[in-house]
């Protein structure tokens, strides 16, 4: 049944043994080809989106392809198009709601940094409010740019030591409950 | 009457929360659903996760450096509200008629095209969510070569940022009509496959006909415009209406539906799809030759080699690019017709080299803010259809 | 030559075969099955042949294999470095003020020969949205949309801060970008 | 002046404060208090038969006019029967940022209506629902009001910048 | 009621080895088959209906096996995720629920005949694990049991889209079952019998399959199926776009795939069910049971052949629902979803009075023919 938090903490207090190592990378090698999206999409970014799961790009060869819509079933959080301060405490929740490990790919310049919409309403940069992984650039991105960070994230992943996890929640709380 | 039937059977309301992170919703939209087991009672939209102050920034730069902003308006059809923009601004200067022709049937050309993959992502998208993702993806395909022809043309897939005051950044590129002929050809088989999936299939046909329609007079009275408009048996469309571009020289049929249905809008879109490619390709037998831009340096930068030739031009590339192109004082509004419905501008000038004011009246907006009347009494499933066949785009509605 | 409104056929009148479901279906199914067998067919066909081009799926394997663009192409802005080593770029900030993201921010100098250079020139890849403004503004042709779409992705948004050195590039490698827009775009014959 | 000008001024007297033509499109300003009379009139009358209001927005004038004409309502019409268009404008004052709510003659007007409350603070009377549309509530201030810088962030989450 | 001939009584110890080897046999094949390999199967079809080419690059050492190994990395991705139980859920229903939706489809395979009787060494082997007389009514009954496991998850979710996922699952599932049993009637009393294996006989001419006797029942039985299995076009409960992912909304890691696993099981014992009854379970067209096993008797003499006759019967058998499996995949990837209530008006104003003439039909056929 899946992996506790108490037995995270055990590895992580093992520390770097053999065994570990050789186990890490074995799962590593079984989540970089396995990520669940779920595809959290609000603007431009999305149309090409579609493109990259789309017949001409494929994201399902990278293994990618099952977007979960719900946040339990979800590995990889693809933050895509522009976050508004109105959306920011969904986005934190949804981060919140996934379960461990997890991911999170800033799919575009809006995500990025904010992009040209440097004003009142944009969140400049989702990583002040979330841990990213891999940023994409572009306005939006070509999908072989999107495959370019997947293939930089399933590097990443791969080598990643289990007592990374759990990465816990996002450190910030809204400051309105709704 | 239906108070009593709750009361018969004790059904307790269940308050839904819909979106903005749900998959139906786009991301971008919030639906707080009163339901009486699967019916809906009330509903309420609640828009604005996708506000990037696009006035604030017009006002903020340049004439010419709105030109990106626009592109993110109605992201689907990036070419249409530049092309919007700038009519709009040439309006304002007084030189509507001094547009060269070729420009004039260049836009046209790059308006249909970005018409047809607004429609081709809108029903694509509609038919995933009904839960058809091969036919969905069929069209995307069809999308992207559409796309490919618009890169060819704009030298980006989405965000075109294209035409500019009285011009466009580049002419066609060679061999442009050779190429649409080919990926005409090879749409029309995605079209007609799409058509046999799901047009005549029942299941289909059960989710769209008779759900989220609206009559005539209240589609009028919620200033719908576009396929929604027409869906409802209105006939209306800009393009006819007041001919603008190149559309008075062409010959094309605007369909219109009947009973304001999903499937009328659906069938609307499809016709459309068709048209387009009718107009592009009497504009492409048109075309003429010629300037791209306007020869008058206060308008248009210069071309490069006058501006290291020319110290008289130079300077107005440096004024134009720094103080902006300077618009007389004034006002206009000049309605075109994009994909989902009228997009119009209204600028405000007071002189200078910045906007004094830039609105564009989003279609999304009106369309949007009859989900509830469209919704009531249906089921939950019928948001799905009605939503998307309204087509929302984030960026046009919350602009 | 007018537009002309015309009703849609909306094929309200389902024959009893397209009622009963079951011919739809089976319609659907022969679409989608030929769909599949054709690619299933030219899949394999292109696996034997080793030839990317039997596939009869429109599919690009990536990073394996590149799509081809289009002249128009606006990749990454890139500053070109002229014949002689040094920067085209003359320091006059007319990108600056251009680019619609303010991305770009320039320290201007002077050389000892009196002509101008840019002593920093920063463009950070996270803001900059590739509309090709800066391009247009650029009265030296020194900077340009190169077609260039790789390895832009990274693991930290400070990684994307490109200097003056990452972004120079030799004149002879933009050479087609410089050709198409002498050609299609600010050229003279255009105006 | 154009048709429809000369067409409003006969009918409405001096409820017209000022009318002007410019590309075509025809303006009128009408008095405040007389909006709802006058729009509905618009609407139903037969010359007139406006029964699309295509758009509905607000400048603002700051620094270039008085501050009891700071905001302007404007409203976009089009017949759909007569295939003309108007524009209709009214002027609100800063200290005093009311006018009175068209939604009772074009239901179209109820998100427009509450737009222009979000962007530029100006009060619609009789409004069945005015609140933040396209903001959320915790925002303060009204971001298209000239005076309002665009960088002025109120973030819901994470850290003020 | 029950015949217990199925007994092992005579020579006990061949009879346990027999038994025990047919449920490793079909537990392996399910569980470590076609489980796993469905999901590639469903992936690289669906991509090649799309235009694409699916999961490729999943490599070990180079080798990629046509993206076979995503099924692996899917695996252990799975089984290394963190296990979530939302607050304020049942958390012993929680963690039953997923069980209660796998084991059912596994256990409906008792009955089904994946070959027929053969001597060897003078030992009857009957290639079906349980040959009860009133079989088709126990892969009712076991089926219906999967009804709980997704109202139990749902329930146990403590979240509203997942509640309204197990309402219509339950709405749905109950409905179809009073027509999935209905439209199977035909079938019993042409063939006479609820017997799964007598069935079976009984199609071993080409011209008394099910499909040619009751092509009526088939094509109900197909629509009830498709909607007991929870797939396009009846997959409502977890229709992504309405209800996100339904009654298992809140699961993740290992239990999540149990639900899928059950899924993809459920297909599996449906095209045997139909294979079973419509397309005449293990028997090649034109040529009879007996001729097989003489044949093959004169080719590697009598024990062998009959062993041969009956790997060429299995395998028969697995290829007609390996076919069906792909059919059952393209309906599900081509069409678009019912809405709710037209599910529900086509179980019962539709399918049920079908179901309820095709028994009228038949039992005049028969008195006819009789």
């Amino acid at each position: 049944m899946g992996v506790t938090r108490e037995e995270r903490n055990i590895e992580a207090a093992l520390g770097d043994s053999v065994i570990l190592t050789q186990v890490d990378k074995v799962i590593g090698w079984g989540r970089k080809y396995s990520f669940f999206l779920y595809p959290f999409i609000t603007a431009c970014c999305g149309m090409e989106f579609m493109s990259v799961a789309g017949p001409r790009y494929d994201l399902d060869r990278f293994g990618a392809a099952l977007p979960r819509f719900s946040p339990r079933q979800a590995d990889l959080l693809f933050v895509v198009g522009t976050i508004s301060h109105k959306q920011a405490p969904i986005l934190n929740k949804v981060y919140n709601q996934m379960a461990e490990p997890k991911w999170v790919f800033a799919f575009g310049a809006c995500v990025c940094s904010g992009g040209m919409y440097n004003n009142y309403s944009t969140v400049q940069g989702i990583d002040t409010i979330l841990p990213v992984d891999v940023y994409v650039p572009g306005c939006p991105p070509r999908p072989e740019m999107v495959f370019d960070g997947l293939l930089k994230l399933q590097e990443l992943v791969a080598n990643e030591r289990s007592s990374k996890w759990p990465r816990g929640k996002s450190q910030y709380e809204p400051r309105v409950k709704r | 009457m239906e108070n009593r039937h709750q009361l018969d059977l004790n059904t307790e309301l269940m308050v839904l929360n819909m979106g903005p992170s749900h998959p139906a919703t786009h991301g971008t939209v919030r639906f707080f659903i009163k339901l009486d087991g699967e019916k809906i009672i009330h509903m309420e939209t609640e828009i604005g996760y996708l506000h990037r102050a696009f006035e604030k920034h017009c006002e903020d730069g340049t004439w010419s450096k709105a030109f990106p902003y626009t592109d993110r308006l109605n992201y689907n059809s990036a070419p249409q509200n530049n092309v919007a923009y700038a009519l709009a601004v040439e309006k304002l200067m007084g030189m509507a008629d001094k547009v060269p022709a070729r420009t004039v049937y260049i836009r046209t050309i790059m308006c249909e095209l970005s018409r047809m993959a607004d429609h081709y992502t809108n029903l694509g998208a509609a038919t995933l969510e009904l839960g058809a993702l091969t036919a969905f993806l069929y069209f995307v395909e069809a999308r992207e070569l559409t796309w490919d022809l618009i890169e060819s043309v704009c030298g980006a897939r989405l965000t075109s940022n294209y035409v500019r005051i009285g011009g466009l950044a580049s002419d066609l590129p060679e061999g442009f009509a050779g190429k649409v002929k080919e990926v005409f050809a090879k749409n029309r088989v995605f079209w007609d496959e799409f058509d046999k999936l799901l047009t005549k299939n029942r299941i289909f046909l059960d989710r769209m006909r008779d759900t989220g329609a609206i009559s005539r007079d209240d589609a009028i009275a919620y200033a719908f415009t576009g396929p929604c408009l027409r869906a409802a048996g209105v006939e209306y469309d800009v393009r006819k209406a007041s001919p603008y571009l190149a559309y008075g020289n062409v010959d094309f049929d605007i369909p219109v539906g009947t009973t304001g249905d999903n499937f009328d809008r659906y069938l609307v879109r499809m016709e459309e799809i068709r048209q387009s490619e009718r107009i592009i390709e009497q504009c492409l037998a048109q075309m003429p030759s010629g300037p791209i831009n306007i020869n008058d340096a206060a308008v248009r930068n210069p071309s490069k080699e006058e501006v290291k030739s020319n110290m008289a031009s130079m300077i107005f590339h440096f004024k134009n690019t720094i103080e902006g192109i300077q618009v007389p004082k004034g006002e206009v509004y000049v309605p075109t017709e994009g994909s989902n419905g009228e997009v119009g501008f209204y600028l405000v000038s007071q002189g200078g080299g910045k906007p004094w004011k830039c609105r564009v009246r989003p279609p999304c907006f009106a369309l949007t803010q009859a989900m509830g009347h469209m919704c009531k009494g249906s089921f939950l499933a019928d948001i799905i259809p009605t939503f998307d066949m309204i087509n929302l785009i984030g960026g046009e509605c919350d602009r | 030559m007018v537009a002309n409104y015309k009703k849609v056929n909306r094929g309200v009148t389902l024959t009893f075969w397209e009622r009963i479901y079951v011919m739809e279906v089976m319609r659907g199914i022969i679409i989608t099955g030929r769909h599949f067998i054709r690619n299933w067919v030219s899949t394999i066909r292109s696996y034997v042949s080793g030839n990317p081009a039997d596939r009869g799926i429109p599919t690009i394997y990536y990073p394996e294999e590149k799509p081809l663009l289009p002249e128009a192409y606006r990749g990454r802005p890139m500053l070109v470095r002229a014949v002689d080593g040094k920067e085209k770029c003359v320091a006059c900030g007319l990108c600056e003020v251009a680019c619609p993201p303010k991305c770009i921010t320039i320290v201007g100098a002077m050389r000892p020969d009196g002509t101008r250079y840019p002593e920093t020139y920063t463009l950070d890849g996270a803001v900059c949205i590739f509309c090709g403004l800066c391009e247009e503004a650029c009265p030296e042709e020194a900077i340009v949309m190169s077609p260039n779409y790789e390895g832009l992705a990274e693991y930290d948004r400070g990684l994307m801060l490109y200097d003056k050195e990452a972004l120079l590039v030799p004149e002879e490698k933009l050479q087609g970008r410089l050709d198409y827009i002498r050609r299609r775009m600010f050229n003279k014959c255009n105006y | 002046m154009g048709r429809l000008i000369d067409l409003c001024k006969r009918k409405l007297g001096d409820t017209v404060l000022s009318a002007h033509e410019q590309h075509g499109d025809e303006t009128v300003v009408i008095r405040k208090d007389a909006l709802l009379t006058v729009l509905r009139w618009l609407r139903d009358d037969d010359a007139m038969k406006f029964d699309f209001m295509m758009d509905l927005t607000a400048v603002d004038y700051l620094g270039t006019r008085a501050r009891s004409e700071r905001f302007e309502v404007v409203y976009h019409l089009f017949s759909l029967k007569n295939n003309h268009r108007l524009r209709v404008k009214t002027l609100v004052a800063d200290d005093d940022p009311v006018t009175e709510s068209v939604v009772t003659v074009w239901v179209a007007a109820n998100w427009f209506e509450r737009e222009v409350w979000d962007m530029y603070g100006i009060i619609f009377k009789g409004h069945p629902n005015m609140k933040r549309i396209l903001l959320y509530e915790e925002f303060e201030g009204h971001p298209l009001r000239k005076d309002y810088n665009i960088r002025k962030r109120q973030p819901l989450i994470g850290p003020e910048n | 009621m029950f015949d217990y001939t199925y007994l092992p009584a005579p020579n006990l110890i061949p009879s346990i080895v027999e038994m025990m080897l047919k449920i490793v046999f079909i537990f392996s094949m399910n569980m470590g088959v076609f489980a796993p390999l469905l999901g590639w199967v469903e992936r690289k079809q669906s991509a090649l209906m799309q235009d694409r080419i699916g999961a490729n690059r999943a490599e070990i050492f180079g080798f990629t096996v046509f993206g076979l190994l995503h099924t692996v990395t899917d695996a252990i991705k799975l089984l290394t995720k963190e296990d979530f139980i939302p607050r304020g859920a049942d958390r012993p229903l929680h963690y039953l629920a997923p069980f209660i939706a796998v084991v059912p489809s596994l256990v409906a395979f008792a009955v089904i005949p994946f070959g027929g009787k053969y001597m060897l060494w003078g030992h009857e082997v009957n290639l079906v694990i349980a040959d009860l007389n009133v079989g088709m009514l126990y892969v009712f009954a076991v089926a219906s049991l999967a009804t709980y496991g997704a109202v139990i998850a749902g329930w146990a979710s403590n979240n509203s889209w997942s509640m309204l996922g197990s309402m219509r699952v339950g709405a749905q599932m109950l409905s179809y079952e009073v027509a999935m049993g209905l439209t199977l009637v035909g079938i019993f009393m042409v063939y006479g019998s609820l017997q799964l294996t007598t069935i079976g006989m009984a199609q071993e001419n080409f011209f008394h399959w099910g499909i040619f006797l009751q092509p009526l029942g088939f094509i109900l039985f197909i629509a009830c199926a498709l909607a007991e299995n929870k797939r396009t076009p009846f997959d409502m409960p977890e229709a992504e776009s309405e209800l996100i992912a339904g009654y298992f909304t809140e699961y993740s890691g290992l239990k999540f795939a149990m639900f899928w696993m059950a899924e993809f099981l459920e297909m599996v014992t449906i095209a045997a069910v139909l294979v079973a009854l419509f397309f005449g379970g293990w028997h090649i067209p034109f040529i009879t049971h007996q001729g097989l096993i003489a044949a093959m008797g004169y080719l590697f003499g009598a024990n062998f052949g009959a062993i041969a006759a009956m790997i060429i019967h299995v395998a028969v058998f697995w290829l007609k629902v390996v076919v069906w499996i792909m059919i059952l995949m393209l309906i599900r990837w081509s069409l678009p979803r019912f809405r709710f209530d037209q599910v529900m008006k086509l179980g019962w104003k539709i399918v049920l009075p079908l179901a309820l003439a095709n028994i009228f039909i038949t039992g005049l056929v028969l008195l006819a023919v009789r």
